[in-house]
């Protein structure tokens, strides 16, 4: 058996559209700016198809286009999963590097994230 | 559809989960970068399937090789500079130009497709593939305004003048209407028209709204983003493109809707625009009442003493880059045995989780940032709010109907024993409206800059103290 | 174009695999039993399957099976989304009925409210 | 595919989106009313679409009208009469019996099209309609199984003897094995015994699990019948069985990870049994210390003058049915001014939320019932904690290494000032051991059935205060 393609990219649009809105509605407020650098990484994959234009091309506009649209997906790619990356690795339970004001500061710290667990969901 | 079809489409299938696991992991920062990992290899697996596609087909030519693998090294090179070496701060310009590429890609794919295919293109193909050059475009030339006005290299006020609106009407139903001719009567000349006004639209849609709405519009155009890949999914039939398209254009969807809500103004007041109109350092006026001023000293000796003192950062912290200086201030009393945490507004800055990124980039161990709704009640219990930078979120003027910023809630800062705000002047915020906070017999100002304030203050409290 | 129905209905079924996943982990323990019984009154969809077994139904057996099918999910579909409705009908912000202790019970019903709303994410 | 097919595939979609909003909407007491309308209304949609297939298909014969409404009018008829007539505290088994029907249903979708296709069924398509059989009947079988336990219609202790395991794995062998010879040749009669085998396996399976840890198997039945329709779907090529069925796997699969997480057992573990042995009233044994045992009138007055209580419900309250009489008695403290809460540990009673369900009928408002990480804090300010029938839930032993409830967070109900616990004897709670909080000096016990307990204590208590 066999279904006509439209319908089926429809239909796994819609889900896809139902998985964003139901992974995304529990994220918090905290973490909304690596958020939006991933979501910015994930849109990307258009680097799949970008490259596939690379080999139907066979005019010089083709090839134009074909760098063109390799290059603005690779930057996007690259550069979203790096600097999402760089963010994230600033989000710290505790500072890294020990300083005077440590030691309390990683009690308050524990504390904080035990209550933390406590008031979230 | 031969074997290594199947194979190919399922590996993507999986590739997609790595995006959905990906950004479930974004849920709580102890596993936010194991997320960012998980969907960098399902991106990694979706291009190496590309790739095996390509080995498969074996159409191509040597000089698409060579064109290919020199665009993603170019792009990727740049990509990767810019994301190391961007600033904190600047971070909302560099989503936007991330979404800029990504929306150019997406119409760029489409292009060539109708190019290529000609007049052999079923109508339903045809849809999506001008939807995607519709959209791409729009995105590609919106987002580069909007990161140009952030960058402050196009002016970022609402530029608008009579008119603008009968233009920007006529883009849209040219770019739609001969799109809708279009998939009757496929012709790649009138494509090109299409484009252009397309990409006039993204202009004219983004130059009338001020800068400080800019990161509402990066995250709608974000969506746009999202969508645009998606219908370029539908065009090549890839269904990683569709998911993660879909993914996107829902989670930007989602997080517009979460910030307008959080500024209590719809996404159609800010598109039509004429509110944010940028930093208002101008717009000096008081709020009637006077007004207690101070220095570094008196403010050293409030902090010293107190056992409870609450930061609450906003955007004149970022402005003024005084992240590393008031993660410094808080350490220091909290050798001291000062109980310091910090009260993170959800809007607080100009992008969201602004503030926590931040202060994450000082070491701010993330459980000391507080949401609003968990502290709030303490702010009763506090002997200083420290309010650094933040204006709106604070300004209980919110509580009250008929203000700008009625109905938005905001951080309890006036239920502290004492308050310091610290700010260059009695300058407004991005509401453009008058703190009542200011004149509080509670309050005592502190006007400098942010990062100068900072730094005198804990000097102060360092020789108060020894 | 066309695509394969297996290789369609699997992918389907893993997106709607991660949208079930998405949207059941945000449910509070207060609701979980009728959650349990909301799903029960989803999987009642089988009766669209029960359904078409009586058109191609040509033989007794054939009409038995469809007979017991129809019975077996139009029980499933029915009974579990008026159970569920019954379960959450009792689900109140403030009893119905006033009685004696309302007053304060309605103070503290808000009270509690908004505090509840404030420890949600 | 016709214009008609596309229409109705359409339809599906939308109805299985009405699902996923749906159970969106049942993650708040507020809104989740309002998630089974939508549901319900989506399942409307969907038969309404099967109707126009067969109308449109012209197919059916009319015996084949008769059967199939007949069909619907008496299993819809039943499951009504069943819904409505079901006391709360039968909820489990009902659920079960609902799991027990849709499988059956699943399994039958299959077994016909099984027979029907004969031996054109391609291989691909055998491979989903032997899952969806085996499935679907060992849903069948163990639902009726589990349901006759809760009922008490079936020995709830756990029924082994020596060989079971091997009868187990002969049937689970015979299932499999045979049901992968017939994707090779197709053959009707043996289809039988792969019935007849998965049936039996599905009676084999559940029979030694203990009554207690029946709500656990009923959670992972639910998973598995949702993964039967979801085959069923597969089988039948139709979307909205898929996407339906692939949700309630999904949420039925996380849900007994939940459970089994918060009694931290293992799901392997509970399947293997040998634990939960039912209510153990018999198994009377006195931790060492000395116990004081209290009346309604020495209780009244602890309750009458205290100015916050914490209630903590537990098994017991539903096994005697005191929903109402614990509603009332909170109603009568509040209404002289005490603060009154319901502390509700996540796995108190015998299903998920089998409190919330209960108290909620007894009118009392959801807002007061408290999850645990809520509560906790509170004990520490807490005048009286009434613990009625609740035991593991409470036992401080949990938070000691090896006890059989080691690790499972617990109600710290100890910290209160006063415990007044109200039980009928010392015996144990579900996990079988002692519970230390009845010989801390700071516990009454109220031996008792809760019912009767709460009605004397909210008479004493009346009479107490005029
Ligand atoms: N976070 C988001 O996603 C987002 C997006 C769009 C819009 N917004 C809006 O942005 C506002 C955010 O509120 P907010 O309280 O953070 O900021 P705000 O209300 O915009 O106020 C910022 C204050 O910082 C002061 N400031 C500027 N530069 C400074 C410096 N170098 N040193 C010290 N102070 C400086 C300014 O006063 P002086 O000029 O007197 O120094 C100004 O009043 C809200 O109205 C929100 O709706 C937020
Ligand atoms: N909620 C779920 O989803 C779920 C599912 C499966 C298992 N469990 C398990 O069930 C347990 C639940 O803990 P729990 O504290 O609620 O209950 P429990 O530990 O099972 O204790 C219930 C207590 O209620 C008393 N009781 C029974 N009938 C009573 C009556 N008519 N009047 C007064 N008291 C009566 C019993 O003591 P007497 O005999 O002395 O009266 C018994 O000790 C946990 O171990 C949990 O892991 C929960």
């Amino acid at each position: 058996m066999q279904y006509p393609a439209l319908l089926v990219d429809v239909t796994i649009f819609v889900l896809a559209l139902w998985v964003g809105f139901e992974v995304i509605s529990k994220v918090p407020a905290t973490l909304h700016t690596p958020l939006m650098s991933a979501a910015n990484s994930i849109h990307g994959i258009v680097l799949a198809g970008a490259m596939l234009i690379a080999v139907t091309a066979n005019n010089a506009v083709g090839y134009v286009i074909a760098f063109i649209a390799a290059a603005f997906a690779a930057a996007n790619v690259v550069g979203g999963y790096v600097v999402t990356g760089r963010m994230l690795k600033m989000f710290k339970r505790r500072p890294a590097i020990p300083s005077p004001g440590d030691a309390p500061a990683a009690v308050n710290a524990a504390a904080n994230g035990s209550s933390r667990k406590g008031t979230a969901t | 559809m031969s074997v290594f079809d199947w194979v190919i489409q399922l590996i993507y299938v999986l590739a997609a989960s790595c995006f959905v696991l990906g950004l479930h992991l974004m849920n709580n920062p102890a596993t936010a970068r194991r997320g960012n990992q998980v969907s960098t290899s399902g991106m990694a697996t979706a291009v190496a399937a590309t790739l095996a596609i390509i080995v498969h087909g074996h159409g191509i030519t040597t000089t698409g090789w060579i064109v290919m693998i020199a665009g993603a090294l170019v792009g990727g090179g740049a990509g990767m500079y810019a994301a190391r070496t961007v600033q904190m701060t600047a971070m909302p310009q560099l989503v936007s130009m991330f979404n800029a590429v990504g929306g150019g890609a997406a119409a760029l794919v489409a292009i060539h497709d109708y190019m290529h295919a000609g007049a052999t293109v079923s109508a339903s193909t045809s849809v999506t593939t001008l939807l995607d050059v519709i959209i791409g475009s729009v995105t590609f030339s919106g987002s580069i305004i909007a990161a140009g006005k952030l960058q402050g290299v196009i002016n970022s006020a609402p530029v608008t003048f009579p008119g603008a609106r009968l233009i920007n009407m006529t883009l849209a139903v040219v770019a739609i209407g001969l799109g809708a001719y279009l998939i009757a009567s496929p012709s790649a000349a009138l494509l090109t028209i299409v484009i252009v006004a397309a990409l006039a639209f993204g202009v004219s849609m983004v130059m009338p709204i001020g800068g400080a709405d800019m990161p509402v519009v990066i995250s709608l155009l974000n969506a746009f983003t999202g969508t645009a890949v998606a219908m370029a999914g539908f065009v090549i039939g890839n269904w990683a493109l569709i998911i993660a398209g879909a993914l996107v254009g829902a989670s930007g969807g989602i997080l517009t809707k979460l910030m307008a809500d959080a500024m209590n103004r719809s996404i159609r007041n800010i598109i039509v625009g004429g509110f944010g109109t940028g930093d208002s350092v101008a717009a000096i006026a008081g709020p009637t009442g006077s007004v207690r001023s101070i220095d570094a000293d008196d403010a050293a000796i409030q902090l010293a003493y107190a056992s409870k003192v609450i930061i609450v950062p906003g955007y004149g912290l970022a402005a003024a880059q005084a992240q590393h200086e008031v993660a410094a201030l808080a350490e220091l009393l909290e050798s001291r045995g000062i109980d310091v945490s910090y009260a993170i507004h959800p809007v607080a800055g100009r992008m969201p989780g602004h503030m926590n990124v931040l202060l994450a980039e000082a070491n701010v161990p993330y459980p000391l940032l507080k949401e609003m709704d968990e502290i709030n009640p303490e702010f009763a219990r506090t002997d200083v709010a420290l309010v650094i930078g933040a204006n709106d979120v604070t300004n209980p003027a919110a509580r009250r109907p008929g203000t700008a910023i009625s109905g938005m809630p905001i951080l309890d800062v006036d239920q502290a024993k004492s308050i310091i705000v610290i700010k260059r002047s009695m300058g407004h915020g991005y509401a453009g409206i008058d703190n009542e906070l200011y004149v509080d017999p509670k309050t005592s100002m502190y006007f400098a800059d942010a990062k100068k304030a900072l730094t005198e203050m804990t000097a102060a409290v360092k020789t108060l103290v020894g």
